[in-house]
């Protein structure tokens, strides 16, 4: 789950990293009572998951409650754009008005779960305020790297040798150990795959502030933290996720693409490799869907639906192979979702084997259907019902 | 011989009493494993359908039962303690099952037990055919033999299994490592086991997309393991963009993570990568026929 | 620092461990009026550091508000009597008076620190509301120990095994491991020595209470905590703590006894080895100073009107070895102290050696003082100048 | 030879700029010891007074010295801090000086360094007399020989130490672990050192009331060093009660921790113990005798 800047900086206030003064607003009225008679400079923002705000427009100053209105409204009238990673744009729902700091210099820290070392990973660079992948190109020298010890956590002198490393500003450096250990509290106690503030600011004055939050929350650890379930609802989720959520799938569980072969397996690995399989025969899929364990009449039948309803289908390939989720049951699931499902009906090719996979042959047969024996063979097959394409979605 | 686990490997079940625990349990025993007990606190004292003594603790049951090995069937809250249990209880070796288990809990799990083997978490365990099943693995599928094969996937290595069986390619260890982010034991992990393994004559790796698991795996087989038949297979190609840990994660990680990142260090190593999970017996056999 | 049952239930009850219904009273007027048309049977006990309320009398039953005030007068009418560890008894300041639980079963935990494995030690035993070494002698088998991994900390299971080994009642067994788990939060949160529950109590409805609190504060982590510094000004000091914190010196360096050899050293080592051998040379020790590191003047000085006005000392033996404390500025003070003091003089014998001790040996000579060669020498010498006593305090 | 420390020993100073880091480096100079340099956060750079580099973190001073060895003079707060950071930048040997550290800092340190050996805190530090001095001890009282010494005092070493140089016994080298609840190294860790060390020849421990250390150390004598001569002494004998850690801590440690209770495992071990510091020195002597 990740979280908008509002949400992020209440963690950060919580934790006592610094962040500027503000108010979070819905409607543009709101944000002009709340700039009513304040003086200074305030700041706009947009609140929403996708990066880009500042060129996109959504980022914008105002003075006093007319202009804050006014500006409001602008930021308002139109979703984020589309780039790659979210082809559908965002919508705005709401504001983030916030005190404008006289900023001098701009630095990064971030932390983030290394696979490979498996340990927290701090990064901090100088250059703060710009994508931090362009500066690991442009200014490597710039970057520091810390992998956290689990056993022993974050120690302040970790943030001194980063500060030191990356060459923060001197001014930087008193108060970073301290921020930089609020933040592996933010980190650590919420359960976060990353937090990153981007940029650290220091002030003309010489304080240091988190003038941006990005805080990526574990949703297996959500469980953990009761109040994030009222937060889960303020974000937007993507049609694709909201879909699968409806379905009571994983919001990861379903992806939707223009091809006319529908797919569903059981296990992530096993759900691309057939969506794989299928482009190797020659089609283009429609989705990537795993059905998960415990594939279930229901779980069986909202699946079915949700290929039939959201995409362009012309044929559903089943490929369950059975360890924990047993043939038998997904045979029976299958069939009773046909029975009972009020959706139109599209052909289905079913590649079932594994656990109790006579027992789920004899059923499907029973209820006149016959099962594939490997995955090629669905595909070959699911591909001919579809119609074969010309492009191939593989690399 | 196999790596991790044999006839004689002397196994108990967190979660035995479960509805999970309790039916893998007995697809367990009866494909031979030597299932020793198993633990649910408050029902110590009684026993399995089966037949087997239920402790309240892991040290308990070890004290009782000499058991080495443990399978946890617990749901992800209280996997961690499970896994600290045991550890704490001397058992060295941990297969953990378990989906969802907070990736900050994995994290400390890893950086606190040196000395355990951990398998998974979110994983299908693992198998010696012939020997012994710790987790949910359909067992028909697998047939002894020489070939090791390691997953991140649980389904994908029953079919990959299945064509290797077919094609009369039995299997020494068959290890599914687990999907998540942090996992106990790595590609490169079961490299180095299957390395000291006799029986092992050629290997077999299912990769997918996402960390750089299968890079380290490419760079080991390069380095160390230049007589070995590998086969690989990298899931995913037409998968979504997943949502990544953003931009600091890419950072960390280099450039790597890609499915084509992962296909251009395996063939950089010598090692061939198919193209469909159906191809893995035919390259495998090819390498087999060349390296002897 | 050891915190009164009502200071260590105010930490139990924000780590989330149950503690019944109470209030904390300073005068019978204040428990009659807590008491004042409230039902049911009360408890009222006095709040001391001492162990042994009960036999002592300091724990009584109430209902109702006039024998609130009435029991209430009775307990603060006179000290905690003494004991063997504290000589002069307690006054007794507060009182807490607590709900009446319907307890039927008592048991007994604590967590400590184990110096030979360097790890956090949990006592867990099925018998509570007894000494806890009597339990161990009278039943062994009922207590269990777990040493707890500090990378790790707690985690559940160790409640869970440490139920079943120590043979809790089942009733406890649901609700312990998440008790233990919020002690240990207390433990480890707050930097605490010991932190202990004598009774845990299972009441007749199958909830769990700490129906007593113990819990010994680390004095080096107080300054994490701030508040601690406020409760402690509420905790009564013995006559040597209080002497010894008005004349600068921690709590723990001083301490009185009733022969006529002053002593004072740097180091505790070297204090006691110096109280030993006037021991040996057959004299009375009149007390154990340790002056810690840097003696000035002025620290000198307060040691000195310490030891002689508070004491029965005929003769100040001060022991010096110098390593961190330097001779010269230890000879200095000795001699400022002597001009600016405004108490009794008494003889000093001064042993003197160790970094700049020549230096320190001539500021002695030019002021008229000749120290001793050895620690031997000096107690002979001041135990001389004390006049030999027959019996010796040694062993 | 000696332990822990030689004439090559490469040693930097956490705090060398305060004022009790600066004073008692130069000493440590003067006394001979390989001193490469210090620490002290933004005075990266510059040079003490006596001419030694000064750098911002320990893991710029050990690149750029290739140190081994700390002495820690940071206030109580920060001193876990400066032991993780010794600990990271991979210095092997860290004495920390510093007195009133939290014992759950140190707890926590001491369960999570391992791999660095850490004397104290609260401790005087350690010298190898004619090679090399670490802490704040007055180093002209000591000299070099065969006798190895452990001790938890400070002040108490110099007094035991003066006796034994007086009496021509010269030391390898005389280690001060500290007081504290919790330390780093204890009485058996330098026994199993000195037992290795061909320069050592006897040893003398210096123990005080509190507890086990004196007993554990004292089983070490009896069951690995029958042939050793080894002298003790036991300070407190007629100090006050002190406030313990409450019945709790006695139940954990048995009814040990008394003057009556050390000297009677010093005794059982066949280590003879000496009633004032006076006469270990003559005890010492005896016992060389009759091993010869």
């Amino acid at each position: 789950m990740n979280l908008m800047e509002y949400q992020g900086k209440e963690l950060f206030r919580r934790a006592g990293i610094p962040v500027p003064q503000s108010r979070h607003a819905i409607a543009p009225d709101d944000v002009a009572e709340f700039l009513n008679g304040v003086a200074g400079e305030w700041v706009v923002k947009a609140q929403v998951l996708m990066g880009g705000r500042g060129k996109a427009g959504k980022i914008k100053f105002a003075k006093g409650a007319a202009e804050g209105r006014s500006v409001s409204e602008e930021i308002l009238a139109t979703p984020m754009p589309p780039n790659r990673q979210n082809p559908a744009g965002e919508p705005i729902k709401s504001l983030l008005v916030e005190e404008k700091l006289p900023i001098t210099k701009e630095a990064y820290c971030a932390i983030t779960i290394d696979r490979s070392t498996k340990k927290p990973a701090i990064i901090v660079s100088r250059f703060g305020g710009m994508d931090i992948e362009e500066v690991s190109e442009k200014h490597p020298e710039s970057i520091a790297k810390f992998f956290v010890d689990t056993a022993i956590g974050y120690s302040p002198f970790v943030g001194r040798e980063l500060a030191f490393e990356a060459g923060l500003d001197p001014a930087f450096r008193k108060q970073f150990p301290a921020i930089l250990g609020a933040l592996y509290d933010v980190f650590f106690r919420y359960g976060a795959k990353l937090v990153e503030i981007n940029p650290l600011a220091l002030t003309t004055d010489g304080r240091v502030y988190a003038s941006d939050a990005k805080v990526e929350l574990d949703d297996d650890a959500l469980f953990r933290n009761p109040e994030f379930a009222e937060w889960q609802q303020a974000l937007p989720l993507d049609e694709d996720e909201r879909l699968a959520a409806e379905s009571g799938l994983g919001i990861r569980n379903f992806r939707r693409f223009d091809g006319t072969v529908g797919t569903m397996a059981n296990g992530a690995g096993l759900a691309m490799a057939t969506m794989d399989a299928v482009s190797f025969a020659g089609g283009k899929v429609a989705n990537f869907l795993d059905v998960g364990g415990g594939a279930n009449a229901e779980r069986v039948r909202k699946c079915y639906e949700l290929v039939v309803n959201s995409t362009d289908a012309k044929v559903l390939f089943i490929n369950i192979f059975g360890g924990i989720t047993r043939g038998d049951e997904v045979a029976r699931g299958i069939v009773e979702a046909l029975k009972t499902t009020t959706s139109r009906r599209i052909p289905l090719v079913i590649r079932l084997t594994g656990t109790n996979e006579e027992e789920g042959r004899r059923i499907l047969a029973e209820a006149g259907m016959t099962p594939v024996e490997t995955m090629d063979e669905g595909a070959e097959r699911a591909v001919e019902i579809a119609g074969r394409t010309t492009g191939q979605a593989s690399s | 011989m196999s790596i991790f686990l044999d006839k004689n490997s002397k196994i108990i079940v967190q979660g035995i009493t479960g509805a999970e625990g309790s039916y893998h349990t007995s697809r367990m025993v009866k494909y031979g494993t030597n299932v020793v007990g198993g633990v649910t606190p408050g029902k110590g004292g009684q026993k399995t359908a089966g037949g087997l003594p239920v402790f309240d603790t892991v040290k308990a049951a070890v004290d009782a039962t000499g058991a080495t090995h443990t399978c946890i069937f617990v749901p992800p809250p209280f996997a961690a303690d499970a896994l600290y249990e045991a550890y704490d209880a001397g058992v060295t070796f941990a297969v953990c099952i378990t989906e969802g288990v907070p990736v900050h809990d994995m994290l400390k799990v890893v950086g606190t037990t040196a000395g355990m083997r951990i398998i998974g978490p979110n994983c299908p365990g693992l198998i010696s055919p012939g020997k012994a099943l710790v987790g949910i693995m359909p067992g028909h599928v697998f047939k002894e033999g020489d070939v090791g094969l390691i997953s991140r996937s649980g389904t994908l290595t029953y079919e990959v299994v299945d064509g290797l069986t077919r094609a009369g390619l039995g299997q020494s260890t068959c290890v599914g490592i687990g999907g998540d982010p942090i996992i106990g034991t790595t590609f490169v992990d079961c490299l180095r086991e299957f390395q000291n393994d006799p029986q092992t004559k050629a290997i077999v790796i299912c990769g997918e997309i996402g960390g750089t698991d299968e890079e380290d795996a490419a760079a080991y087989v390069r380095d160390h393991m230049p007589g070995t038949p590998v086969v690989a297979f990298v899931g995913g190609r037409n998968a979504p963009p997943g949502k990544s840990l953003g931009h600091a994660g890419a950072i960390i990680s280099g450039n790597f993570g890609t499915a084509q990142s992962k296909i251009a260090a395996f063939r950089e190593a010598g090692v061939p990568v198919a193209d469909r999970p159906s191809e893995i017996p035919a390259l495998l056999a090819e390498r087999l026929a060349s390296s002897v």
